[in-house]
């Protein structure tokens, strides 16, 4: 039994720190954030996302992988020779854990597509890295991209996410911005892909919460040429925001209008322009409202969004000070790495906060 | 200018001003018509009934119903006990008015007193009317049939057995005749007129009736007048002579008038009124038996001593009298009477074209003209008759209903459907929800 | 002032109206029992002819002929309702002279008969109301 | 005819006890049942001419009534029920085919019934409906495939003509001949206060009903009855009818003694003249033909209106959706084989066709597979019986439900099945004036609100115990369904796990 064999449900912690100046600090912060939640995950799956923590390797999309023996390593590695240039690969750096354990061989490749290959297939650039992505995870057996965007990094691992940041040793990247998940799944024996953050191009999402409207949503996303492998809530709500994003061209902020729609009534009192707009997005994207509890942060390059679902059935909380910006599940988690906080704050239901770097930042 | 109850004050009455003071003459009908819209638009002032009677306001009609055992003094009350303190009036009893001053807006009593009145209303009936009989002065057990009183004393003298001679068999004669009927006594009836009742039925309707009664073993000697009297027998025109113990004089009526004709307010039989119940002189209103108005029926001026005429004439009075212009133009003669369990009803007049039904002792005639229905006579079956009396009270074109239908058959299915639907009020039902 | 309003182009003439009130008057517990056998005698009552039905029952006019001539005061309006009171009652049928409906009726005991609307026994709506299948007689306020 | 060989389906079985002989059912059965014998003042019915429609039973007001099934029997066989000899001489006596009405009463499989919601616990909230906001809204329509922005780089909020329900349940097509003026009055009333709609289905639109145009589906079917450009115009979308489910392939016909009054002109025909709706349009041979009629009207109507088009479950419904999706229509309608009628003939009502739930979760599927979900909305009709059969619907995939028989069963029809005889005594399925008022569309129009706001309620609580508030979660969220004792390939069309799995 792995992810993807049977809808998972789970409960789980999520944090989240950004530097609005694009001030680079040491990933040791977020384990520390996380790891204050210790009793929102299970054990079963903790992980996390660093962005700008690549800046040698910044125009190249950096693979992460995981391969259940060599010969998924190796057939996998000939698949990206013939779609990529390769311009480094290398083991991911882990120190042994205790707690972390039946590790799969775990590489790093950063990679970009071979010109020939990508003329030829007639996709935009991040379209063709997509689709060889999805090919490889459906296709190649053992063999699994968790992490494909440029100048960030997703590092996951069954166990508790502190667990896994020493293990991944997290405290030797630097960048803008870290995101953080403990997974407290019902029912999973757990599987490492299966862990979050989930990952495609430059979006990551943690996600604490469980959606009801998960089949809908799959259902309707499919249709757009994603596969929902996993079965969990996280990935199909990063392939929504990848197509809302990404393909539809809508900013986050009507992103958030679709996937955490206002309610009609809440709509119909809005002003004309805007009511119109809203009403736009919900009806033209009908399937992709998400409903059930949510709280989600989700990484972007050069920026982050913390989003509720409209009822705010998960908790989540915000804090500000300087430059930097905090989001946790708990306010304890923001607390313990910055207790002296300019402001702190529940956003609503639906009300999706946004930051990106101050501009010329990166 | 209105009737109905569609009314309009065109006097401001508030704190400040004098509370007016109502007089009224009379304690019957008109008065309790007077008392309650007077009320209605008036809760201050002071009102005064003056009555000559001893008596808390009771329905005349009644007192052959009283003989008859079918009721009783207690229910005989036109209203209830606490009447006049639920409408703040002050009843004097026992006394009768002899004089009105208007000038001085002021009634004189028999006692010397007087009251004065902002605004008066002459409502004092009408008397029985006796015309003078050779021998009639030496009768003893003589009496009308007219007021509680006369009630009580031939019920005092009526025993079993006895011979009842009842002169008049107009609708006081007759009534008077079924009451005491309980009695076991023998009844003789004598009337000028050659049929009986006749002031409201014709011939043929008169005879059904007749012939009713002569089952019930009375005795009619019709087209005879009393020629005299020697003690316990009459002798009629034709010498027929009549034993008897006990003597009613029911031959009719007259207005009392004399308080308004004294102070040479306009009268006739009646006291002369408008449709607003006033008389001649400013500020006195007349109401009831004692005056005289506009039937509709006929568009003549009469005397229409009915209740409902009277209650509804008192009413229009004390409206206007208490500063509310209403008008009562609907005044026609209408009868129902029961006489030992036939039903016989009247209602107008019997001029025009005729249509008419019977069968037995149901008896129908509808009398119509120029469009309109004038009066009928039903006897027996009076189902529904009440649509024949709206017909004439509201003057309703005979053209815009199924006038064959409703001569058969009284019914609102003879109207058109649109007058149904406003007479059923469902006609604001077929535009909800639209 | 709610009141019984007829509208005839939805009276079925099924006369359960009449049944209904006839039962209503008698305040038995099962119509079956207190009907079963006998000539009912309605308060309310269907005129019928070619197709076209209505039933027809006190209006509680506001200007009522029937109150206003009765002669022993039998008759009266109190809170909007025409009632009667038969120990007053001695059947003279002036009232039945009177209403320009034909809702009053003479009825066995002598005395006369008409809707008094049995509202206080059922339910705040009267027993024809909820007896019409077809909502043909509605108890309702509307206005002047 | 010397022998009778039809023995009455129904007794009617009188408690004298409590008859009071008010003769109520004498006077309300259109089928001449009861009658009331003066000299024994005394009612009696005569069984073989009931139709156990319950109009008798219903109105005795001492409940001194009830229909029983006959138990006279035919020698018991399992091959030759009682039903297949009763028609065999009705067949034998008449010669002509069977008629029916109302939908498919036989024993096949109702899927609806097999299937079982979710609902959430602990590890997801359910929410409560009467606490926090719970939307029922749909918007019926095609969706807009491209975003678009003007030169401030705001989206362009141009939506391609749709329809808006304040729940997804829709009237549907009953037409204005087959079903009462009253009973059309009623629908069209009771859309409008509930803020769905209704279909005038191919009879054509009374003129009385132009004012609900807002709550108002107009048909196109192959008889093109009543179609003009007002007709078109006064609507808040078009069906095309291709094909009903009580009746595929087969078309209609309303005698011509039904063709009267207000009928025949709102139908557009001479009085008298039958009404016949071919079995095909014979402008449409084929899938382009279709595609011309759906833009010529909405060439008619100025590109304002969503069309749809209808059809009937049948075997290929899904490759025919999938055509018809291409074809710029905006809604496809699919009628399963339970779908009610005033008329069919008793053979093809039960014989042909597919049921709704199957039929749905194909077409859901292909047109997902094709990439072109988003390009119509789906409508699903054929025996939507409750708000449970609404909810599973919906989580099959579709967009909303059309309702016909639950509302004619709201407005009191009690399914007897006999439409086709004129003599509805419920004043619905009747064009008999003094059966037609029987049905006060002033109550009946209060009924069907009452209906829906009910099933409104049900929604919601459902979506409420699923954790949804919103119907658009819903659409399509086939894992909130589990089918109980249905076969591999039963789950695998209808694409729901099995109940424990």
């Amino acid at each position: 039994m792995r992810e993807g064999m049977f809808r998972n449900l789970s409960g789980c912690a999520v944090s989240g720190i950004f530097s609005k100046s694009g001030k680079r600090f040491s990933g040791e912060l977020i384990i520390d954030s996380i790891s204050v939640m210790h009793e929102r995950s299970n054990g079963l799956g903790g992980g996390f996302a660093g962005y700008g923590i690549y800046p040698e390797y910044k125009d190249f999309y950096a693979f992460h992988m995981f391969y259940d023996n060599f010969a998924a390593k190796k057939e996998c590695e000939e698949f990206l020779e013939r779609h990529f240039d390769i311009i480094n690969l290398s083991k991911i750096p882990t120190r042994k854990v205790p707690q972390i354990k039946d590790e799969p061989l775990i590489w790093r490749y950063f990679v970009t597509p071979l010109p020939t290959k990508l003329a030829s297939s007639q996709l935009d650039e991040r379209e063709f890295v997509v689709k060889c992505v999805f090919r490889i995870n459906t296709s190649i057996k053992g063999a699994y991209v968790f992490s494909s965007g440029k100048n960030m990094g997703v590092f996951k691992a069954m166990g508790y996410p502190e667990d896994v940041g020493r293990f991944y040793r997290l405290e030797e990247y630097e960048g803008y911005c870290f995101t953080a998940h403990g997974r407290y799944p019902t029912n999973t024996p757990g599987w490492w892909g299966g862990a979050h953050p989930f990952a495609l191009l430059d979006y990551s999402v943690v996600h604490n919460g469980e959606i009801s409207s998960y089949d809908a949503n799959r259902r309707s996303i499919e249709m757009y040429g994603y596969k929902c492998t996993l079965q969990t809530d996280t990935e199909v709500i990063t392939y929504i925001i990848d197509y809302l994003n990404r393909k539809k061209g809508l900013t986050l902020k009507e992103v958030c209008s679709v996937i955490a729609a206002p309610f009609w009534s809440t709509i119909e009192r809005k002003p004309q322009e805007e009511r119109e707009e809203l009403e736009f997005l919900r009806s033209t994207f009908d399937s992709l409202l998400i409903t059930g509890p949510f709280s989600i942060i989700v990484g972007f390059e050069g920026g982050l969004m913390a989003l509720n679902d409209r009822l705010k059935l998960r908790s989540m909380v915000v804090g500000e000070k300087d430059d930097m910006f905090y989001v946790a599940s708990e306010e304890a988690a923001i607390r313990v790495i910055q207790n002296d906080l300019d402001r702190v704050w529940s956003p609503k239901g639906g009300e999706g906060v946004i930051i990106t770097l101050e501009k010329g930042k990166s | 200018m209105c009737s109905g109850l569609s009314q309009r004050s065109n006097r401001v009455r508030g704190k400040g001003c004098l509370s007016m003071q109502y007089v009224i003459i009379g304690n019957s009908t008109a008065a309790v018509g007077a008392v309650e819209a007077i009320r209605r638009n008036d809760k201050e002032g002071s009102i005064v009934i003056i009555s000559n009677e001893s008596h808390h306001v009771y329905s005349r009609p009644l007192i052959s119903y009283l003989l008859l055992g079918k009721t009783d003094e207690h229910r005989m009350k036109y209203r209830g006990d606490n009447f006049y303190r639920d409408n703040k009036c002050e009843l004097m009893l026992n006394k009768t008015a002899v004089r009105i001053e208007p000038e001085k807006k002021q009634v004189i009593l028999d006692d010397g007193t007087s009251v004065s009145y902002d605004k008066l209303l002459v409502c004092t009936g009408s008397s029985p009317f006796v015309p003078p009989m050779p021998g009639l002065d030496e009768v003893k057990n003589k009496f009308t049939f007219y007021t509680l009183d006369d009630a009580r004393a031939l019920d005092n003298v009526l025993k079993e057995n006895m011979k009842v001679l009842i002169v008049g068999a107009g609708l006081i004669g007759l009534k008077c005749a079924e009451g005491i009927s309980k009695k076991n006594v023998e009844i003789t009836c004598v009337d000028l007129a050659p049929k009986v009742l006749s002031s409201i039925l014709d011939e043929e309707s008169s005879a059904i009736v007749k012939g009713h009664l002569e089952e019930h073993n009375i005795k009619f000697y019709l087209k005879q007048q009393i020629a005299k009297f020697e003690g316990n027998i009459a002798y009629l025109s034709d010498n027929t002579e009549i034993e008897f113990d006990v003597l009613v004089l029911a031959v009719g009526v007259r207005p009392n008038i004399s308080l308004i004709k004294d102070i040479g307010g306009k009268t006739n039989r009646g006291i002369i009124i408008d449709e607003r119940c006033r008389t001649s002189i400013p500020d006195i209103y007349a109401a009831g038996d004692c005056s005289e108005s506009i039937d509709i029926s006929s568009e003549e001026a009469k005397v229409m001593a009915l209740l409902p005429n009277a209650y509804m004439q008192g009413e229009c009075a004390g409206m206007n009298m208490s500063g509310v212009d209403f008008v009562f133009d609907k005044a026609f003669p209408m009868n129902s009477i029961g006489l030992f369990g036939l039903h016989i009803m009247t209602a107008g007049t019997y001029t025009g074209e005729v249509y008419s039904d019977s069968e037995q002792k149901n008896y129908k005639k509808l009398f119509y003209s120029n469009n309109r229905l004038n009066g009928f006579i039903l006897i027996g079956n009076i189902e529904k008759a009440g649509i024949y009396t709206s017909l004439i009270r509201e003057r309703t074109p005979l053209d815009t209903l199924n006038f064959e239908l409703i001569c058969k058959m009284p019914g609102l299915m003879a109207f058109s459907r649109k007058t149904r639907a406003e007479k059923l009020g469902g006609i604001k039902n077929e535009s909800i929800g639209a | 002032m709610k009141r019984v309003y007829v509208n005839e182009k939805w009276c079925l003439g099924c006369h359960l109206c009449e049944y209904y009130c006839a039962f209503a008057s008698t305040g038995g517990k099962d119509m079956a029992l207190v009907l079963k056998d006998i000539e009912i005698s309605p308060r309310i009552r269907i005129e019928e002819m070619d197709g076209i039905s209505f039933a027809v029952s006190c209006r509680h006019c506001d200007e009522p002929f029937c109150v206003k001539g009765c002669i022993t005061g039998a008759l009266s309006k109190n809170d909007g309702i025409i009632t009667i009171d038969k120990e007053k009652c001695i059947g003279c049928y002036t009232c039945v002279l009177s209403c320009p409906y034909g809702a009053v009726q003479p009825s066995d005991d002598g005395a006369i008969q008409k809707c008094e609307l049995c509202i206080k026994t059922h339910a705040g709506v009267p027993q024809c109301v909820l007896g019409c299948p077809n909502g043909a007689i509605v108890f309702e306020e509307r206005g002047a | 005819m010397a022998v009778n060989y039809i023995y009455p389906e129904y007794e009617v079985v009188r408690n004298y006890d409590r008859c009071i002989a008010c003769r109520v059912c004498e006077r309300q059965c259109a089928n001449e049942v009861h009658e009331y014998l003066k000299d024994i003042k005394k009612m009696v019915a005569d069984d073989s001419k009931c139709v156990n429609c319950h109009r008798c039973v219903s109105l005795c007001p001492t409940r001194a009534l009830k229909i029983v099934k006959t138990d006279h029997t035919f020698k018991e066989n399992a091959n030759w029920s009682g039903k297949s000899i009763q028609e065999i001489y009705k067949q034998a006596e008449g010669g002509g085919v069977l008629l029916s009405s109302m939908g498919n009463p036989e024993k096949y499989p109702v899927y609806f019934d097999k299937i079982l919601l979710n609902a959430s616990q602990v590890t997801n909230p359910s929410i409560d409906p009467l606490r926090e906001p719970m939307e029922t809204k749909v918007l019926l329509g095609s969706k807009a495939q491209n975003i678009e922005r003007d030169e401030n780089g705001r989206i362009k909020k141009v939506m391609p003509p749709h329809v808006e329900l304040s729940v997804p349940v829709m009237f549907s097509a009953m037409s204005y001949g087959s079903i009462s003026y009253n009973a059309h009055e009623s629908l069209a009333r009771a859309a409008s206060e509930l803020g769905i709609l209704y279909n005038t289905g191919e009879g054509g639109l009374h003129e009385d009903f132009y004012k609900y145009g807002k709550n108002t589906i107009v048909q196109v079917a192959s008889g093109r009855f009543g179609v003009h450009k007002a007709y078109l115009n006064s609507s808040a979308a078009i069906e095309i009818k291709m094909g009903q489910g009580a009746k595929p392939g087969i078309g209609g016909h309303l005698p011509g003694a039904k063709i009267v009054g207000d009928i025949s002109k709102t139908r557009m025909i001479p009085e008298g003249s039958d009404a016949i709706s071919p079995a095909p349009h014979h402008d449409i041979y084929s899938i382009e033909d279709l595609r011309q009629l759906v833009f010529s009207l909405k060439e008619a109507t100025g590109y304002t209106k969503p069309v749809i088009v209808k059809i009937a479950a049948v075997h290929n419904v899904s490759a025919i959706a999938s055509g018809i999706a291409r074809s710029g229509a905006d809604i496809i309608a699919i009628d399963g084989f339970r779908g009610g009628t005033g008329a069919a003939p008793t053979r093809i009502r039960d014989h042909v066709g597919l049921p709704i739930e199957l039929a749905l979760a194909s077409v859901d599927k292909r047109l997902r597979d094709e990439g072109i979900r988003n390009n119509v909305s789906l409508v699903v009709a054929g025996s939507i019986r409750s708000s449970a059969d609404v909810v599973k619907a919906v989580a099959l995939g579709a967009d909303a439900v059309y309702i016909g028989t639950a509302a004619l069963i709201a407005l009191g029809c009690h399914l007897c099945r006999s439409c086709h005889t004129g003599k509805c005594n419920w004043g619905i399925a009747t064009q008999k004036e003094e059966l037609v008022k029987r049905l006060n569309p002033n109550l009946g129009y209060k009924r069907l609100v009452n209906l829906i706001t009910a099933w409104k309620h049900e929604i919601k609580e459902m979506m409420g115990g699923m954790g949804i508030n919103s119907i658009e979660a819903l659409k399509g969220n086939r894992l909130m369904l589990r089918g109980v004792g249905l076969n591999e390939k039963e789950l695998e069309i209808l694409g729901i796990k099995h109940a424990g799995e």
